[in-house]
């Protein structure tokens, strides 16, 4: 499976690191909504076919990437930071050079 | 030259000689040749026996899809069992031996399993070996005891435990276009594709490449088809743009177009070139996939089948035209497709006599019957093989006539000598890459063969395109135009029309006869390798089994070494029969990687041999040069202790830790997780990843502070060090750096994005040496330059920068060990130096180093937590951390702390154990409140870590304990039935040493 | 100063190894920065952040995500969004830099020490370095100057192409010796010297 | 009733050249209504359906199989049985299913091949084998076998095994369970399959549930692909396919996440080893199958898939785990690997329970755990449909023990599925 990384290009599953499913909001650090909290750490969509989800490119430039990938096909539709980059030098040489 | 080789063609040659033995005989061959045209050339027919009947068995192929001739390969004490004799390229030295038959080949006592016959029906063992209910043998142990001899009677070869001495390899590639198969159609599509400028992969898992072209005898532009194949190889090898991968298999096709490959890169040769692998094992990214991988012939299935001189017609047509070797003297042939009749003449020419040609179909065309008067051969239209006669070699067959549209037989049966017969049963195109990569076949009912998919024009982007037989264009013609198509599409160029190469070919129909068995007495074999017959396949379907899968897992058909590349399609056919189906309703299987087996060594590959690396401190040398005993601790190698002449562990680290505390120790920690946090928001973002604060740190002070993970259990515990404003050195332990790491990352990407911090992993930077004992400081006044070290400009906790020996230092003064102690940093590269100098200034006063065990025991004395107490399972009260949660801000973990489980009495909580019986305990005994050696029960806790305290004097321990803090004072007893270590401990504080640190404040 | 002590030495052999009677086809070497400093912008600073490496080593880096820069003695280039390598031979870069990228550009983190420099040149370098990382060296998707971040499973390696067929790979000290040992490893098929 | 199976009837049908066999269980077309529908003919389905005949006399049962009976994990697995958890209730749970074990072949009349060979958990640094001590004591503690053994025992027990200190990792020791074993994946499946279905269970194949009748908030049926079933109660044991299923009865999330799992067999080998083997220093497990081949796996993939296909990163891993064990297996070759979906749970342990829905029952998340589990997930499900209250055994794994903080965590690594 390959992840194109906004910054490194199309890279090996190999250098990825899951970190889970990509909807869940976690409450204001002093929210007491327990149930909130509990939903977060806990409960999954898990869906059957394209699943927000994120995954740090922690054998790379390390940044968390925002992936929609098909849990029945692997295919991956979009990838993006999940903290904006606007700054140029995130640009993809591939980008820059094609 | 043996009288079964032929004086001219083929890919071998015939003025090199090979020396080889086979089952101790020594053999010879020539260059080009397989272990099984070789054998084959010296007439050695028998090569294995089959996996249940152990019957005597014969080449069935001439390629990867055997499942009769598996040999083993030796090379000294390592094995390579379960190879195909057809794959295994001869060279001097080659020592191959037969498998899976005792005492040898020609006579194998396991053949009495033949005499089972019906008894050994497909599934027979479900039924029986259930054994008495009671008695000895009741439950499991009947089975057992039978299981134990059918073990023995079943698997082929034989693994070796000898290390394996070769090396193996990866290789990353990426290419625009992988082309599989290096056929008329593959060499078509490389060579339009790289005509386009595309970077360009070739493999073919022969040696020799061509494909079909080295053995059709078709003529291509004029030429043998064999010559061009070479032209056009050598073509390719000249342009840099191409890599051609030879012997190279390629057998998985994974997510994103990446395929992987096994190349058997010196398997062949006497002796791999220095620092040469035997195996490459190629990950390949390729933008497009060529599949021209061919197609499988197809056995017939009629009794007597699997007889050793019974083969597959094109295999003899190869062994005939590509390696010079006829497969028989007097040759039988029996088919139900037109392929059959290219075989008969290209054998004749090669010299052979043949008998008949053996037809089911009533009405051959008139191209075909000029191709058997060509082969001079006998035409049995509408006729039927229903028997072979032999031993272990084939002597002659029975035919009768056949009506294929009832499949009745009628009339005189009549025998025929032959010492080969050929058999084909149309052809299946090998779509297995395709299935991987998740297309669903579909079912030709002309071609008799499930196909690939056609490209679907609005379907998802087109990973691979399919060329020549693959696709079921059997004609060479069709295949060229089809791959040089494929090669240019799969480059993103348009097809433009061009003069394609002119093939003279044998005429012929591809499409067969839809007769895929011979219903006659006798065992008709479908799956060769596994013994599995057509009378199996339809026990299964009176037993339900009938959907393919449960039909495979019921009978075992296709789960044999060629994973059923022959006898699916048959077997598939007489279940579909059975159920009065068409065959497409019965289902094809998915196929899996790989395609075909691969060695384990290519898929470790570079880390066959070195499965992790090592992780070294700077002072790792200086370690080893002085008497360390070192300890793998994840990827790092720690001290363990520093043993004198004749000291046990534990003479050692006692010495080592009570010298710590009477005069000083230096301990190497630079294994400490170390992480610059940095930034505006650097005191922020410590307030809400720790419990405690960090905002009130000030500069050069530093502070012990705990992590939670966020469903509010303890993750992770260490010192942070506030260097400036906004500049913070954060530590943590060895084991959790990695996971402290990727946990601050995430918050700070994914949670509070906001936050204006930086992260940096710092620590290789940083050599660190823990110095500490009641003589600790004034070893430091004594070296260090630029800064007092006394108690006003370093206070505990405090920080300073000065200089040893001329290297600048940071000093931070916390102690671990409970004494007076403080925590030199440098420069990784400067760090031996330091060492030194410091153990030079304490020399006279009696410095000692030590290690893990030393610090581990100086830590349980004071009761600090590691990781065998943070594991996962506990939460800041069960350490008796609480005093470290702020209520002041919210921080990770704060809001689900408080959950009923995780405040519930009855939780294992942290104490102390002293040993009443002054004997050592074991890490990992239980703690009950009584004993019951005889049958232990009712735990109520575990040791976490134990040692003798040389400051008490006694064996003690820290554990875990049910409601631990309300025991302290009372009696337990350590219960450890897997060492039978029993005996009374007292519960106290994990406090042990120095309550109110004293010592370290100083 | 006190000169640093290489994490290679008991396993650095100068001298030609493997296959090399058919020729060297690869070189191995350490080449030892005196700084190795990591700089890192906060979103938006990055071309602040590339003006003051200009002005503290005078590399010109071009802008765009894994861009760099090598003049033979100081080298640049992009790992991560906003983040860059400066390795350079002269100590106390990570000092000056401190001067010029104030807190409001970004941070300067010096890696002198925590990082291990490997140099592989050669015509088989691309061939060598493909057996660990699952990256396209070819000239066309590896610019000569550009910087790759990946990994070689536990390995971290941030690597920088230096030439057509020269590439400088970062490495944490601590792992230093076992990829060196694996690189020597992998070049003996092609014949390699260490210099 | 058919046959009974045996060594005599086995000789007699043979006798008359196997003409005589009958289908080892009905093909039935699904009745308008049940007492209990069990959603998923895999090895739990149809545990429970035998288990709700046998122990509690429930046999107006249909099990409803999207596929073919066995299509899911009972025949993917890599067939490992043993009860050697770390926390009581696991450890108590796994020790049942033990038991039931022992007696299966028996009592389905099938043989399923149970073969206690032990499983033998390899340490390579002193702390880990402290660790395992204290596994081995918590089993020992509850009656459960379990020894350790030194690094001299463990090479006369595998001598292809590489113990020596030059390895990167030297065995130090090790943890036995000697009654731990292997199992005939499929004939688990088939085997209860043939005993529900004769004690009247209807299996009902090739039958996609589509969706679930309700009156109200209550569960009364489900909608399938061959039409309506109505039930009093309705059992849902699809793992792998919990989270879809659920979905179908409204409920969006599950402290669950599904995985794929990769398994690989090797050739056919002359016995090779006659033991359960798991390594210490990363996650790989190997054993031989009767017929000879070396059954082994590792760590799942790691991102939520229902592929059933993985990729090349963890095949590498296993492989090279594998060799670092057994470096003599270097030329022996991968023959076949395949993928299976796993019900990751948030704390590595399964959920056996009432509800979530009234008239629904749910049994789910078995993580890596699900074969072994077979006997005493139906035999501990069947008890808690018919009682509508759980059994002591499974008292624990509850649905809302993840928010409660009454997680059951034998790995300790928290709410991320991957690691567990």
């Amino acid at each position: 499976m390959l992840i194109t990384c906004p910054y490194c290009g199309p890279r090996d599953v190999i250098e990825f690191t899951y970190q889970g499913d990509g909807n869940r909001a976690r409450p204001e650090p002093a929210s007491q909504n327990f149930e909130a909290w509990n939903a977060y750490v806990y409960d999954r969509l898990n869906p059957a076919g394209d699943h927000n989800e994120i995954w740090q490119h922690s054998g790379g430039c390390r940044a968390h990437l925002r992936v929609v990938r098909n849990t029945l096909t692997h295919e991956i539709s979009s990838v993006t930071f999940v903290r904006g980059h606007h700054g140029s030098a995130s640009r993809p040489e591939a980008e820059d050079r094609s | 030259m043996s009288p079964r080789r032929t004086d001219t063609g083929g890919r071998i040659d015939r003025l090199k000689t090979i020396r080889f033995t086979f089952d101790g005989t020594a053999y010879t061959g020539h260059a080009g040749d397989t272990l099984a045209s070789a054998l084959l050339a010296k007439g050695v027919i028998l090569l294995g026996r089959s996996f249940k009947y152990h019957r005597p068995r014969g080449l069935l192929t001439a390629g990867v899809e055997e499942p009769n001739a598996l040999v083993t390969v030796l090379k000294g004490e390592v094995r390579e069992p379960n190879i195909p004799a057809t794959m295994v390229e001869i060279h001097d030295g080659l020592v191959a031996v037969s498998q899976n038959r005792f005492p040898s080949l020609a006579f194998d006592i396991n053949a009495v399993n033949q005499l089972g016959g019906k008894l050994l029906s497909a599934g027979f063992y479900y039924k029986t070996f259930m054994g008495p209910v009671v008695g000895p043998l009741k439950g499991t142990r009947f089975w057992m005891f039978c299981e134990h001899f059918i073990r023995r009677a079943a698997g082929l070869g034989s693994a070796g435990s000898a290390k394996d001495t070769a090396r193996y390899e990866r290789m990353n590639a990426f290419c625009d276009v992988l082309v599989v198969g290096s056929g008329p159609a593959g060499l078509m599509a490389a060579k339009a594709a790289s005509d386009q400028g595309a970077r360009v992969i070739l493999a073919d898992l022969e040696p020799r490449l061509g494909g079909s072209a080295n053995w059709t005898g078709e003529t291509i532009d004029g030429a043998p088809a064999a010559d061009w194949a070479r032209r056009t190889v050598a073509q390719l090898e000249g342009r840099d743009n191409v890599r051609l991968l030879p012997r190279t298999t390629v057998w998985g096709y994974y997510d994103g177009n990446t395929l992987a490959a096994l190349e058997r890169v010196s398997d062949h040769k006497d002796q791999p070139g220095k620092g040469e692998p035997r195996h490459r094992h190629w990950a390949i990214r390729a933008k497009s996939v060529v599949l021209a991988t061919g197609a499988f012939e197809r056995p017939l299935v009629f009794p007597g089948n699997d007889r050793p001189g019974v083969m597959l017609a094109h295999a003899a047509e190869r062994f005939a035209n590509e390696f010079g070797v006829l497969p028989g003297q007097r040759i039988a042939l029996f088919t139900n497709n037109d392929s059959a009749y290219r075989a008969a003449v290209a054998l004749k020419k090669a010299g052979a006599a043949i008998a008949a040609i053996v037809d089911v179909r009533p009405e051959p065309s008139a191209d075909m019957r000029e191709l058997a008067t060509e082969a001079g051969a006998e035409l049995l239209a509408a006729h039927a093989v229903i028997a072979t006669e032999g031993g272990r070699a084939l002597s002659g067959l029975k035919l009768q006539r056949f009506d294929m549209s009832n499949g009745a037989l009628n009339g005189e049966a009549r025998s025929m000598h032959a010492d080969c017969l050929l058999m084909s049963g149309g052809w299946s195109p090998t779509i297995h890459l395709a299935s991987q990569a998740g297309a669903r076949a579909e079912w030709d009912a002309a071609r008799q063969a499930f196909l690939p998919p056609k490209p679907a024009q609005d379907g998802p982007v087109q990973r691979w395109i399919g060329a020549g037989a693959f696709t079921g264009s059997f004609s060479t013609a069709a295949a060229m135009a089809e791959g040089r198509a494929a090669g240019i599409s799969a480059a993103g160029a348009t097809n433009t029309p061009a003069a394609l190469p002119v093939v003279d070919a044998v005429p012929g129909d591809p499409d067969p006869a839809p007769v895929f068995e011979i219903r006659a007495s006798g065992k008709s074999f479908v799956d060769f390798q596994h013994d599995v017959t057509a009378e199996d396949v339809r026990l299964a379907h009176r037993e339900g089994f009938v959907s393919v899968e449960h039909l495979k897992r019921y009978t075992t058909l296709g789960m044999a070494t060629d994973q059923g590349k022959s006898s699916n399609i048959p077997g598939l056919a007489i279940m579909a029969e059975a159920l009065g189906k068409p065959i497409p309703e019965v289902g094809t299987t998915r196929f899996r990687p790989p395609f075909a087996p691969v060695s384990i060594g290519s898929l470790a590959a570079e880390r066959f041999g070195d499965l992790r690396p090592e992780r070294l401190t700077p002072m790792h040398d200086w370690h080893l040069a002085n008497g360390a005993t070192m300890y793998s601790a994840g990827l790092w190698y720690r001290p363990m202790i520093y043993a004198l002449a004749g000291e046990t562990v534990e003479q050692a680290y006692v010495r080592e830790a009570r010298a710590t505390r009477e005069s000083a120790g230096i301990v190497d920690v630079s294994t400490l997780g170390k992480i610059a946090v940095q930034g505006p928001d650097a005191a922020e973002f410590l307030d809400r990843v720790y419990t405690n604060m960090f905002s009130t740190l000030a500069v050069g002070k530093a502070r012990y502070g705990l992590m939670l993970r966020e469903d509010g259990l303890a993750f992770d515990d260490g010192t942070t060090w506030r260097l400036g404003e906004q500049d913070f050195l954060m530590t943590t332990t060895t084991a959790n750096a990695g996971k402290v790491m990727q946990h601050l990352e995430y918050f700070l990407d994914v949670i509070w994005p906001d936050l204006k911090v930086h992260v940096t992993s710092v620590t290789d930077e940083w050599a660190g040496a823990a110095i500490g004992g009641p003589k600790a400081r004034q070893i430091l006044a004594t070296c260090v330059t630029g800064t007092a070290v006394g108690n006003a400009t370093l206070p505990f906790m405090g920080i300073v920068r000065g200089r040893i020996a001329d290297v600048p230092v940071m000093i931070c003064r916390l102690s671990f060990s409970g004494e007076m102690a403080f925590e030199v940093y440098c420069g990784a590269g400067h760090s031996t130096h330091v060492w030194e100098a410091l153990l030079d200034a304490g020399k006279p006063f009696g410095l000692v180093t030590y290690g893990l065990e030393a610090l581990g025991t100086m830590r349980i004395e004071k009761g600090h937590v590691t990781g065998a107490e943070i594991d996962g399972r506990t939460t800041a009260r069960d350490l008796h951390l609480d005093w470290m949660l702020s209520k002041k801000k919210p921080f990770i973990g704060s809001a689900m702390m408080d959950r009923e489980g995780l405040i519930a009495s009855e939780r294992l909580e942290l104490v102390g154990l002293i040993a009443l019986d002054n004997r050592p305990l074991n890490g990992g005994a239980h703690i009950v409140e009584e004993v019951d050696e005889a049958n232990p029960h009712d735990s109520i806790g575990h040791i976490t870590a134990c040692c003798y305290s040389p400051a008490l004097g006694k064996y003690i321990a820290l554990a875990l304990v049910k409601g631990g803090k309300a025991r302290r004072g009372t009696r337990a007893h350590v219960s450890d039935p897997l060492r039978g270590r029993f005996g009374p401990v007292e519960i106290v504080s994990n406090h042990f040493y120095d309550p109110d640190g004293n010592r370290m404040h100083g | 100063m006190v000169e640093r002590q290489s994490p290679l030495e008991p396993d650095f052999h100068v001298g030609s190894h493997g296959n090399f009677e058919h020729g060297v086809e690869v070189i191995l070497t350490e080449t030892r920065p005196d700084s190795i400093v990591q700089l890192a912008a906060w979103p938006g600073e990055e071309k602040m952040l590339i003006a003051a490496i200009r002005t503290v080593t005078g590399l010109a880096l071009p802008d765009g995500a894994g861009a760099g820069v090598s003049d033979g003695v100081k080298s640049a280039f992009g790992f991560a969004p906003g983040k860059f390598i400066v390795a350079g031979e002269a100590e106390g870069l990570a000092d000056a830099f401190a001067k010029v990228v104030t807190p409001v550009i970004g941070t300067v983190t010096d890696i002198s020490h925590g990082r291990t420099a490997i140099r592989i040149a050669g015509p088989k370098a691309e061939w060598v370095l493909s057996k660990f990382f699952a990256i396209d060296f070819a000239l066309t998707a590896f610019a000569v100057g550009a910087g790759r971040s990946t990994v070689h499973h536990d390995i971290f390696a941030q690597i920088q192409r230096t030439g057509t067929d020269q590439f400088d790979i970062y490495v944490f000290r601590s792992f230093a010796r076992s990829v060196w040992k694996a690189l020597c490893r992998a070049s003996e098929e092609v014949g390699y010297d260490v210099q | 009733m058919m046959a009974e199976y045996s060594a005599l009837s086995l000789l007699a049908n043979a006798l008359k050249g196997n003409k005589d066999w009958k289908p080892a269980w009905r093909k039935p077309d699904p009745k308008a209504s049940y007492d209990v529908i069990i959603i998923g003919g895999g090895g739990h389905g149809l545990s429970t359906a035998y288990y709700l005949a046998k122990e509690h006399g429930i046999t107006n049962v249909a099990v409803l199989e999207k596929g073919w009976l066995g299509s899911g994990n009972v025949g993917r697995n890599t067939t490992a049985v043993r009860s050697n958890y770390l926390l009581p209730a696991n450890t108590r749970f796994y020790e049942h299913s033990m038991k039931l074990w022992e007696n299966l072949s028996h009592d389905l009349n099938y043989n399923v091949m149970f073969s206690q060979r032990g499983c033998l958990n390899l340490a390579h640094t002193p702390a880990q084998f402290d660790d395992y001590a204290r596994r081995g004591n918590a089993m020992r503690h509850l009656g459960v076998d379990a020894e350790l053994m030194t690094t001299a025992q463990i090479k006369r027990l595998i001598p292809a095994l590489d113990v020596s200190d030059s390895a990167r990792f030297p065995v130090v020791g090790g943890l036995m369970q000697r009654r731990a074993g292997t199992a005939r994946h499929d004939a688990v499946a088939w085997g209860y399959a043939r005993g529900a279905d004769r004690r009247g269970v209807d299996i009902i194949e090739n039958c996609e549930v589509t969706g679930f009748l309700r009156d109200g908030d209550r569960i009364t049926g489900v909608t399938t692909s061959r039409g309506d079933i109505r039930a009093k109660k309705v059992a849902v044991s699809v793992a792998g396919s919990t989270g879809r299923v659920m979905r179908l009865a409204g409920i969006e999330t599950m402290p669950i996440e599904s995985h794929v799992l990769q398994a690989f067999v090797t050739e056919s080998l002359k016995p090779f080893i006659d033991t359960v083997v798991t390594f210490g220093m990363g996650h790989f497990y190997l054993s031989q199958s009767d017929k000879g081949g070396l059954v082994y796996g590792g760590d799942i993939d790691g991102y939520n898939s229902y592929a059933q296909r993985g990729n090349l990163p963890v095949v590498d891993e296993v492989m090279s785990e594998m060799l670092a064990l057994f470096p003599g297996l270097a030329r022996v070759r991968m023959l076949r690997s395949w993928g299976g979906v796993c019900d990751m749970s948030m704390d590595g342990s399964p959920i056996i329970t009432t509800g979530p829905l009234p008239g629904m029952y749910l049994n789910c998340g078995w993580c890596y755990g699900g074969f072994k589990a077979t006997p005493a997930s139906g035999w501990c499900f069947a008890w808690t449909i018919a009682k509508d209250e759980p059994h002591d055994l499974n008292a624990s794994f509850t649905l809302d023990r993840f928010h409660r903080g009454l997680v059951i965590d034998d790995k300790g690594q928290g709410a991320t599925p991957r690691l567990h």
